[in-house]
């Protein structure tokens, strides 16, 4: 904060003036195409060359960005927060002397990268713009308009793009992937299906026995299965148990459930 | 009095000089899809240009050539020269969509060749029709590889030079994978629903051709 | 005994004079909208003719006009003059807006060319959405190149004839400023200090950004 007012009060307090500007380049956030953009774009007050940044002041410009959205309280999305860390990183890296012994690349060497990757974003950007300033084609070159000239012969010709191509091979590959949703019948039980089974059997249920002991076979391994027709059974015995069919009983939570005939 | 104002009015509106207009009628015959009336040559040219005199120049320029400057009514139109009309059998083909069969059989083709007709027919989950293939030979899309060495020989089908530099690959590796197709976003285009659900993974070993390009 | 029937086939394949291929590669040219390659044209040409020298003079002779022949590639089309583009509003063809995104997307796929995706977010320093290269490819202005020999063996981007075409590039190599660009080593696929002990993006080989095109 260079502002003395600022530096009496001893706190970061911001001027009206210095808020609307962080303001300003805050909301503007939207319109950065990421981390790497908004250093370019906070390198270009540096009114140097890019070759000639400074990597430091262009950290310390981009976590002071940060801080003011954080002040602010605008929230940043998590790899302009990764940048910042790693710039933390780079300046500190930049100002102490290096460690002795230490491994791999130097902060000079990263700092060189990252004026590189700016200049080379900056590269793009200059030759996106006169790649669209060309002349093109149907704006400012015309083709012939009326290119079909003799009718005489005429010849099919199948034609298919590489994208028609493409797209035919992606639909048949991910027939399955993209199947609409349904139940899978082979693995579900049904309750009217229970109900059915255990209107036959409850005649021959005359003492207490384990509800699992009623699944039908094969429906007791398969964990899917088991888990289906357990919960078809249960619900088939409770409605067979509301019309005074049979009667229900549970030791406590979790425990077996067990049933019988109720005579009437 | 007007006669000093006169010269600087006229030299504000000057008409091009005729070669420029002659070129300007030229672009925009050439460009037009259809004849184009002196009423609107005038309308599109500077002002004060003379069209007639143009075309009357550009028609004679093109005396001779390969295309010429024809007259439609009381529009005017470039053609090609009436001598030359045998040059132009590939500019009459009619272009048509290849059906979905038979993209789709093309498709499997390139990605898993050599591939058998049983094997396409495993992988579309329908019957593949002898006329799907045989347009396909006939287009020089794919042709007959070596026989499989199963029971029964099967003849494989692999793609052609000619399927390669139609669809611009350098081979047939270079066809992109699923998860490149879906990052490129070329994927979204789901199938309608009920779409036939096709057989298991059936393509046994021998057809191990490209589908290692997939199995991530 | 071959001497005295050389003469006689010779006659009978000879080729029409220049003036005649020149005529005739000029219908051609002006029949189709599209660029026509070399090689159609020796195909549609009768035999011996030199659709290359044809090409040479016609070139010559359209210079200046309203009208151009301009190379696009291996291709030849007519185009009309840049300078006439204000008199064609009516064959304009509304232009799609393209977001800031694909403009930059495009552009590093020119230059870098072949290029990866993950090549393009590095350079551009945000992930690339699906959308951008899908409307690059429907477009037509970019395709799928070679794998890239490395881990992954990932799909490359290249350009198209057709978005040379459409910006009015013989060549790739023609593109603006490319060779500044290049001896500026901003072409260059530098990877980050220490990447390649960590050992992922060991995509060194190969990836000199249109290096192939200069070799020669």
């Amino acid at each position: 904060m260079s502002d003395p007012i600022a530096d009496d009060w001893g706190e970061d307090r911001l001027l009206p003036a210095d808020r609307l500007a962080a303001e300003a380049l805050i909301v503007d956030v939207d319109g950065y195409e990421g981390p790497l953009d908004l250093l370019l774009t906070l390198g270009r007050t540096q009114k140097v060359d890019l070759r000639r940044i400074s990597v430091l002041t262009l950290a310390e410009q981009y976590l002071s960005f940060v801080q003011r959205a954080q002040a602010l309280r605008i929230e940043l999305a998590a790899d302009y927060l990764v940048m910042a860390a790693w710039l933390a990183f780079l300046k500190s890296r930049l100002l102490l002397p290096p460690e002795p012994g230490e491994d791999g690349p130097s902060a000079e060497e990263l700092a060189a990268h990252l004026a590189f990757q700016l200049e080379r974003l900056q590269a793009m950007r200059e030759a996106a713009a006169r790649l669209m300033a060309r002349d093109q084609l149907g704006r400012d070159v015309f083709a012939r308009g009326l290119p079909e000239d003799v009718t005489r012969h005429r010849r099919i010709e199948y034609t298919a793009t590489l994208l028609d191509l493409m797209r035919a091979y992606a639909r048949i590959r991910t027939k399955d992937e993209f199947r609409p949703f349904v139940m899978d019948r082979d693995h579900v039980f049904t309750m009217e299906q229970a109900l059915e089974r255990m209107r036959g059997l409850i005649g021959y249920v005359g003492v207490w026995s384990d509800l699992t002991s009623f699944l039908p076979e094969g429906w007791d391994t398969n964990p899917m299965r088991r888990r289906s027709s357990t919960a078809a059974h249960f619900a088939a015995v409770l409605e067979m148990a509301k019309r005074g069919q049979v009667e229900l009983r549970q030791g406590e939570t979790f425990a077996p459930i067990q049933l019988r005939r109720k005579d009437t | 009095m007007s006669d000093p104002v006169e010269p600087i009015e006229k030299s504000l509106f000057d008409a091009p000089p005729m070669g420029a207009q002659e070129r300007m009628v030229e672009a925009i015959l050439f460009a037009s899809a259809e004849p184009v009336s002196v009423a609107e040559l005038t309308a599109r040219l500077p002002h004060g240009c003379d069209p007639a005199e143009a075309l009357a120049r550009l028609r004679k320029r093109y005396e001779g050539r390969g295309v010429h400057l024809v007259r439609v009514g009381d529009s005017w139109a470039m053609r090609t020269a009436p001598d030359l009309g045998h040059l132009m059998r590939k500019e009459t083909v009619e272009q048509r969509k290849l059906s979905r069969a038979a993209i789709e059989t093309l498709a499997i083709v390139a990605y898993h060749q050599p591939v058998t007709r049983a094997e396409i027919e495993e992988i579309r989950g329908v019957s593949v029709s002898r006329g799907t293939i045989d347009q396909l030979i006939e287009l020089d899309w794919i042709r007959f590889g070596r026989r499989r060495m199963t029971p029964g020989r099967p003849v494989t089908f692999v793609v052609t030079e000619h399927f390669l530099d139609h669809f611009g690959l350098e081979s047939a590796r270079d066809l992109p994978g699923i998860k490149e197709l879906r990052s490129a976003g070329l994927l979204d285009n789901r199938p309608p629903p009920g779409a036939a659900r096709a057989g298991e993974d059936d393509e046994d070993e021998a057809t191990g051709g490209q589908s290692e390009l997939f199995e991530d």
